[in-house]
């Protein structure tokens, strides 16, 4: 076994990209496409974080992380609104079912 | 009494109707009397004009006193210079008589008026019109030029419309004022155009110095052709007004009218204008102008008379009756007896007034009967009515000691001495077969009306003598048609104050165009007949009135005329009471034998159905085109455009959709699956697109193979 | 009077009013009404002032120093504009006798016109508001001098009168109010076109000493301030003035309305509230021959003398076949409406004369159309009012139901008809008299008085269907007239009747400049 | 093999693990906890990547904030009997197949790709750098990201407020 550098980074990160896109395209609650999406951005953020680690341009693959992890928290707090709303207008939160846009 | 003080109350007889139209029509609803103050409007005028004749023919008899202010100013026009359109009042004999004339036949069928009219819903109203109608004849009378005569010919027209449509309820009526008013404007159509060629060429409205222009040998556009068209077409407005042939059609119709507003308007004053016109434009018309208008005079009396004829209703043959005096007057001023066609028209005015008030005393009387198949024996009941009457028939036939006799006399020998003088017989023919006629039919109404058996007893029982109000006027037109007005010798016309008064204006026209009797070098004896003569209306300093030769021709025929034309009179006399007095001969079947003559004379030629016919519903028919043409045509061509350009648009869009986007469609259908899965693909889940992204991003790597 | 900006005023007080109608609540609907009030009687107090203030011997038409109540101030200037020089537009204002009669009759027609929109219900804050709009624009078109301001002013009245026909009209009303707009879009393309061919031909020397191509209007007349090489210099042998005249010319004979350019105007007249069709035809259609006037005759002497002879025929097929149809029409508003187009043909048929006596002529049947026009329109509103119908045949005998109405209408009818003694025969007796003078055109003057017999006809056969003969039973209760309707009725009749008897009120305002004017057209370029 | 290979795979695998789980659990309320158990995970990768400010970043705003306000939503959202998960089985089988070949073509990147690596010394904290970076060069998107996080505050609030009836 080699020793743990970058690729074992992405490779998890790889991982947790897919697990997350898996959750997105499948699951019909609207909150599990959420975690999803969540999944995908730690993925992304250990990249940000590895990457930083592994090259030498100081703490800004960090600092991106950090935006990230904001900028998720602002995601989620609109997300979560709006599957409240969601779950108002149609007394459920099935994205499937959810196709007003096709019109 | 100055000249400037004649004017002015020349204008304040001019204004004082206007006066009193306009307060009796704004106020005439809320103060029932108010008529009253009209009729003493008008009666204050009357006074006016008699004293203002007195101190023109004793002080200025031979002067025409001339007022002029400007009315618009152009500016210094390019090419004319200053410009400006002047009105003004002139002042002469003519003038004077007229402004009496009207302002009596005015004032008397006024005070007619308050009785005959008495109990009318409008009965306000209908004094403030007759103001109006007075103040615009009045403006005719004064004017010294043709604008003003043109600005109250057409006042004129508007104050006979609405008084012929008076009672505006009976579509009859208010047809005949329509009727009335187009008819007269296509006479002034042509009256416009020829005064138009006038201004065009001297920049002048005024006659006196048109005349001045003409005089000087200055002709419109340079050709005495031009001049003669513009003396024709003045005289249009002429034929419109005083309803000759073609345009007559509106008078008969316009007795719609209440029957002081006939007396007044469609007799005696307003018909008159047209003859009045043409004697103010009598100095600069040609000869070949003077043919047609004795020409049109001629055709029109016979034509008149011929239907007078055989009418039944009492206005209607009145009314012919006044047509054909009207050409008769319009023929003398054609021939060139001026001095006799205006002597007619006064003397005219007076019985024709006279005759239409009695004929109104007459209606009232039967309670609106017209049709004098329903009358009979009313001389009995209403006598003053019927003296009165049969002194103006007496006049209008030419009977001596009466004023029509002189005038009548006296124009029948003028266009006889034209006969002699031109060779032209058929007008003298046509005047004396006239004198014949009008004496028939006159005397055919006055029998038919008053004299016999009563034919409809039920309506003569309830007939009774009109009102003082109402007789009195009758009595003084009566009174006016003794020849003694006139002249103290009753067979001399030419002995008489009024022929001194009265001069014919020397024509201006150049010599070419004048008749051969008219040219100047005939004048060899110039000065001994009319030395104290003064030039009319022309040019102030002419000393010469007409033409000796005329005036020799004239007193050559004047006693042959006379003896003919009482014969004649006497004739027409004799055979109305052969026929409807003795009924020595039956009228029906001297009709039956005439069949198409009388019915020729009874439908008054059909010319109004002709007219109909050929003009009016062909001007609708083609109003309707040009509407339906303007809606269809013009219209759908610009809507057909909108519609095309939006059919090019549609084509396009389809273009775009079918032809260019199908392209597209089809190259992405011939790549297969793209293009099919297009719309399913569309799902509208967000999931769905997700998968699509993944599985492009899969493909991009697989294409790519970065690995 | 010097430097007081009364022309700004004139043209940008309804603007300010327009603000203040649109800040007012929508519940204030009196203060939107008098606010229009006070804005339409600021106006025609100013318009008077103005005329007072006339200098009745200054010429103008094409000599700057003699306009009056100038104002120039540089609106848009940019110096070296890629390959135009100096890009200069200016704000340029300033009346002569050709436009001082034109701005003192809108001024009265809008204020009349005012009262007659009181009764506007559907949503009034935006009505009055579209409507100074429109009373800005068209103020502003009679006063500038500057083709660039012109044409703006000239399409920004397209805006508001699109909106108040297509808001507040009839039942077609979309339809007439595109058509309307179509039409007269088309004719400003034509403009434009010409503007910028003019603008490119023409240069003017600025007060720095440069030369710049110019919009000014009175640069323009001046045959000395084009290039050599212009498109539409007349010195250039290849120009285009024909066709740019030609172009011109429809664009405002969209708006007079000219045959075939017309049907336009049945169509907005009998959609458009009445208000509006007193506007439309007191004032819209004569802003097409004072453009005529203004620019047309002045900048192309040649080609006006060239074609005076078609632009009369074709006032004279406007006077005949505008009558006919009127005649032919069982809808009141629309008889009025081609009785309009019939009446502009005199106008045109005037100015074609090239004379005096005959542009006098068409501008004081400009006037006189306006306030005898406008009194007709308020005369179908007040009985569209009552009845709600305006078929002819419908009527009948109101002369007894509403005698003080039908006085009112006889004045109007004869005044349209051309009974002297009102204003209306002035006019066109002296368009007939000026065209008459000129040998060219004579005869189709004489084709052209067919219009006097026609006009009296179906004038007073209205007048016979409508008020004489009986009253039909169902409108034994209309009303006469109330006191609004009499402020409207009243001061135009008193116009129609004073200018009758005095004209000179009137026309002593123009003809120092109609004589001027008519000079230059002999002169120039000839 | 270090200990520090030895913390790397224990938080490997249950960063995968539990994602796993938290992708295939039928429960959502289960699927919450797995999450956090992923985000603890990942958040320990971080210090071993030797970036222990964003480490517990990640911990007090996954954990602390998004985590917990999942949770409501799920609270919110269903009833909490009925937790159970409607899913589509259908789609399950390419589901996997892709998101395999994906991942597949990913890790085959990773590992196939000859990273540059430069290798650079920890330092001892990273929250002084960090800061010093956030208002020096990032302090525009700084305070972007403020104002972001103010209007997405307002706007979540105002979103999901109860309309009142």
């Amino acid at each position: 076994m080699v020793e743990v550098g970058l690729t074992h980074f992405l490779v998890v990160s790889a991982f947790l990209f897919a697990f997350g896109l898996y959750a997105i395209i499948t699951r019909k609650n609207a909150i599990l496409v959420l975690m999803g999406v969540e999944l995908v951005l730690n993925a992304a953020n250990i990249n940000f974080v590895a990457f930083s680690r592994y090259s030498n341009y100081g703490l800004n693959g960090q600092l991106m992380a950090l935006f990230v992890i904001v900028l998720a928290a602002a995601e989620a707090a609109i997300a979560l609104a709006i599957v409240l709303n969601i779950y108002k207008t149609f007394g459920h939160v099935n994205v499937d079912e959810i196709d007003n846009l096709k019109e | 009494m100055s000249e400037s003080s004649l004017i002015s109350l020349a204008v304040t007889i001019l204004l004082l109707p206007l006066v009193g139209f306009f307060i009796v029509l704004l106020f005439g609803k809320r103060f029932e009397h108010l008529y009253k103050l009209e009729v003493g409007i008008i009666s204050v005028a009357l006074l006016l004009s008699i004293y203002a004749g007195f101190v023109k023919l004793t002080s200025y008899v031979n002067d025409t006193i001339i007022a002029q202010f400007t009315w618009i100013d152009l500016g210094n026009v390019p090419t004319i210079g200053h410009l400006t359109v002047n009105l003004g009042i002139m002042i002469d004999n003519v003038t004077i008589i007229m402004l009496f004339v009207v302002t009596l036949i005015s004032a008397l069928v006024h005070y007619f008026s308050i009785a005959y009219m008495k109990g009318d819903i409008r009965f306000s109203r209908y004094f403030a019109y007759l103001g109006i109608f007075t103040f615009s004849m009045l403006g005719i009378v004064i004017a010294d030029n043709l604008l003003m005569i043109y600005i109250f010919w057409e006042l004129v027209g508007l104050s006979s419309y609405l008084l012929i449509g008076f009672w505006y309820e009976k579509k009859s009526a208010s047809d005949a004022g329509m009727k009335a008013f187009l008819t007269n404007r296509i006479g002034d159509i042509g009256m416009f155009i020829g005064i138009l060629i006038l201004f065009t060429n001297y920049h002048t409205f005024s006659f006196t110095e048109i005349f001045n222009h003409i005089s000087n040998g200055v002709v419109p556009f340079g050709s005495n052709g031009w001049l003669t068209a513009a003396g024709i077409l003045v005289f249009m407005g002429a034929i419109g007004k005083s309803a000759q042939m073609p345009l007559h059609v509106w008078l008969p119709d316009a007795m719609e009218g209440p029957t002081p507003v006939s007396a007044l308007i469609h007799a005696a004053t307003m018909v008159a204008a047209g003859v009045y016109l043409v004697a103010r434009i009598f100095a600069m018309l040609t000869a070949d102008a003077m043919l047609v208008i004795a020409v049109v005079g001629a055709v029109t009396s016979i034509f008149a008379a011929s239907i007078a004829l055989t009418q039944n209703d009492i206005k209607k043959v009145l009314a012919y009756s006044t047509v054909s005096q009207l050409g008769y007057m319009v023929m003398a001023l054609g021939v060139g007896a001026y001095t006799f066609a205006f002597f007619h028209l006064v003397t005219h005015a007076f019985f024709k007034g006279l005759l239409f008030l009695g004929s109104g005393s007459v209606i009232h009387s039967m309670h609106h009967e017209q049709d004098m198949r329903n009358m009979g024996g009313l001389k009995r009941k209403m006598p003053i009515t019927y003296i009165t009457f049969l002194i103006a028939t007496l006049a209008i036939s030419g009977i001596p000691f009466t004023s029509g006799f002189l005038s009548k006399d006296g124009l029948l020998a003028g266009t006889w001495a034209f006969g002699n003088l031109t060779g032209h017989y058929l007008i003298p023919i046509i005047g004396f077969t006239v004198a014949l006629m009008t004496a028939f039919y006159m005397f055919r109404l006055v029998i038919m009306t008053f004299h016999g058996e009563p034919r409809n007893q039920h309506k003569y029982d309830h007939a009774h003598e009109s009102p003082k109000l109402m007789t009195i006027p009758l009595i003084i037109l009566a009174s006016l048609s003794i020849f003694i007005f006139y002249t103290p010798n009753p067979v001399a016309p030419a002995d008489g104050w009024f022929y001194n008064w009265v001069k014919a204006p020397q024509t201006v026209v150049p010599e070419e165009a004048r008749f051969e009797f008219m040219k100047s070098e005939s004048h060899e004896i110039e000065g001994t007949v009319n030395n104290d003569s003064h030039g009319g209306s022309g040019s102030g300093s002419a000393t010469i009135t007409h033409s000796e030769m005329y005036e020799h021709a004239m007193h050559a025929v004047h006693y042959p005329a006379m003896i003919l034309s009482i014969i004649l009179a006497g004739l027409g006399i004799l055979f109305a009471f052969l026929m409807y007095h003795w009924k020595k001969i039956d009228a029906d079947k001297l009709a039956e034998k005439l069949k198409p003559l009388y019915n020729l004379s009874y439908n008054k030629w059909y010319v109004d159905e002709i007219y109909s016919f050929l003009f009016i519903e062909r001007l609708l028919d083609f109003s309707r085109f040009i509407s339906w043409f303007d809606a269809t045509i013009v219209d759908g061509i610009v809507n057909y455009s909108a519609t095309f350009t939006r059919g090019v648009a549609n084509i396009t869009g389809w273009f775009d959709t079918y032809i260019v986007d199908g392209l597209v469609n089809f190259t992405a259908f011939v790549s297969g699956f793209v293009g099919l899965s297009f719309r399913k693909m569309q799902t509208g889940k967000v999931q769905t697109y997700i998968v699509y992204v993944v599985f492009s991003v899969i493909i991009i790597l697989l294409v790519l193979r970065p690995f | 009077m010097q430097g007081f900006p009364l022309l700004t005023l004139l043209t940008f007080i309804p603007i300010f009013g327009m603000i203040i109608v649109l800040l007012l609540p929508k519940s204030a609907e009196n203060n939107v009404k008098y606010t229009t009030l006070a804005v339409t009687s600021i106006q025609l107090v100013l318009a008077i002032v103005m005329i007072l203030n006339f200098d009745y011997s200054a010429g103008g038409v094409f000599e700057v120093s003699s306009f009056q109540f100038i104002e120039k101030v540089a609106w848009i200037q940019i110096p070296d504009v890629a390959f135009l020089g100096t890009l200069k537009i200016d704000y340029f204002l300033g009346v002569d006798g050709l436009s001082a009669p034109l701005v003192l009759l809108s001024t009265i027609i809008f204020f009349i016109a005012t009262f007659s929109s009181w009764t506007i219900k559907k949503s009034p804050k935006g009505y009055f508001a579209m409507y100074l709009l429109l009373n800005a624009a068209t103020m502003g078109v009679f006063v500038s001098l500057d083709f660039f301001l012109f044409f703006v002013f000239w399409e920004v009245m397209l805006l508001p009168m699109y909106f108040l026909i297509g808001i507040w009209g009839g039942p077609r009303k979309e339809y007439a109010a595109i058509k309307f707009f179509i039409y007269t879009m088309l004719g400003g393309v034509f403009m434009l076109i010409t503007m910028i061919g003019l603008y490119f031909s023409a240069t003017e020397v600025l007060a720095d000493g440069t030369q710049a191509y110019t919009f000014n209007l009175l640069a323009l007349m001046n045959q000395n301030n084009y290039l050599t090489d212009g498109i539409l210099s007349p010195s250039n042998p290849d120009n285009w003035r024909f066709m740019a005249y030609i172009g011109l010319f429809v664009a405002f004979a969209v708006k007079i309305p000219m045959f075939p350019f017309h049907t336009w105007l049945p169509d907005a007249h009998v959609e458009a509230p009445t208000p509006i069709s007193v506007v439309l035809a007191g004032v819209l259609l004569k802003l097409g021959t004072y453009g005529i006037l203004r620019i047309s005759f002045p900048i192309f002497p040649d080609i006006t003398r060239e074609l005076m002879w078609y632009i009369g025929l074709f006032g004279v097929i406007n006077i005949v076949y505008g009558a006919l149809a009127a005649m032919a029409q069982k809808d009141y508003k629309k008889l009025i409406a081609y009785s309009s187009i019939s009446h502009m043909g005199y106008v045109l048929l005037g100015m074609a004369s090239l004379s005096s006596v005959g542009i006098n002529g068409a501008i004081f049947q400009m006037f006189n159309h306006g306030t005898i026009t406008a009194m007709l329109f308020l005369i179908v509103g007040i009985i569209y009012d009552r009845a709600h119908t305006r078929g002819l045949n419908d009527f009948g005998g109101l002369a007894n139901q509403m005698p003080i109405y039908t006085g009112f209408v006889t004045v109007a009818f004869f005044a349209a008809v051309g009974l002297p003694g009102l204003s209306g025969w002035v006019s066109e007796a002296l368009v007939f008299v000026g065209a008459f003078g000129v040998e060219s055109i004579r005869t189709i003057t004489m084709i052209g008085m067919l219009g006097i017999l026609l006009g009296a006809g179906y004038m007073l056969w209205t007048l016979q269907r409508v008020y004489l003969g009986t009253l039909p039973e169902k409108w034994k209760e209309l009303k006469d007239v109330d006191a609004r309707e009499l402020a409207m009725l009243v001061p135009l009749t008193i116009i129609v009747v004073v200018l009758g008897i005095f004209p000179s009120f009137v026309l002593n305002i123009m003809t120092t400049s109609v004589n001027s004017l008519v000079d230059f057209l002999s002169t120039t370029l000839n | 093999m270090s200990i520090y290979d030895l913390i790397f795979y224990l938080f490997a695998t249950l960063t995968i693990v539990s994602a796993l789980m938290v992708v295939s659990s039928d429960n959502i309320v289960r699927s919450a906890f797995y999450l956090l158990a992923t985000f603890f995970g990942v958040s320990g990768i971080y210090v071993l990547l030797g970036a222990d400010f964003v480490a517990v970043t990640q911990i007090m705003v996954y954990i602390g904030g998004i985590l917990i306000l999942l949770l409501f939503g799920v609270m919110l959202t269903s009833n909490i009997t009925n937790v159970e998960i409607k899913k589509g089985t259908a789609k399950i089988l390419p589901a996997v197949i892709g998101i395999g070949i994906l991942l597949g073509a990913v890790v085959s990147v990773m590992t196939r790709t000859k990273w540059k690596i430069h290798l650079t010394e920890i330092p001892q904290t990273t929250s002084f750098e960090l800061g010093k970076l956030l208002i020096t060069d990032y302090v525009l998107v700084f305070e972007l990201l403020g104002i972001l996080l103010l209007i997405a505050l307002i706007g979540a609030a105002s979103m999901a407020r109860r309309e009142q009836e």
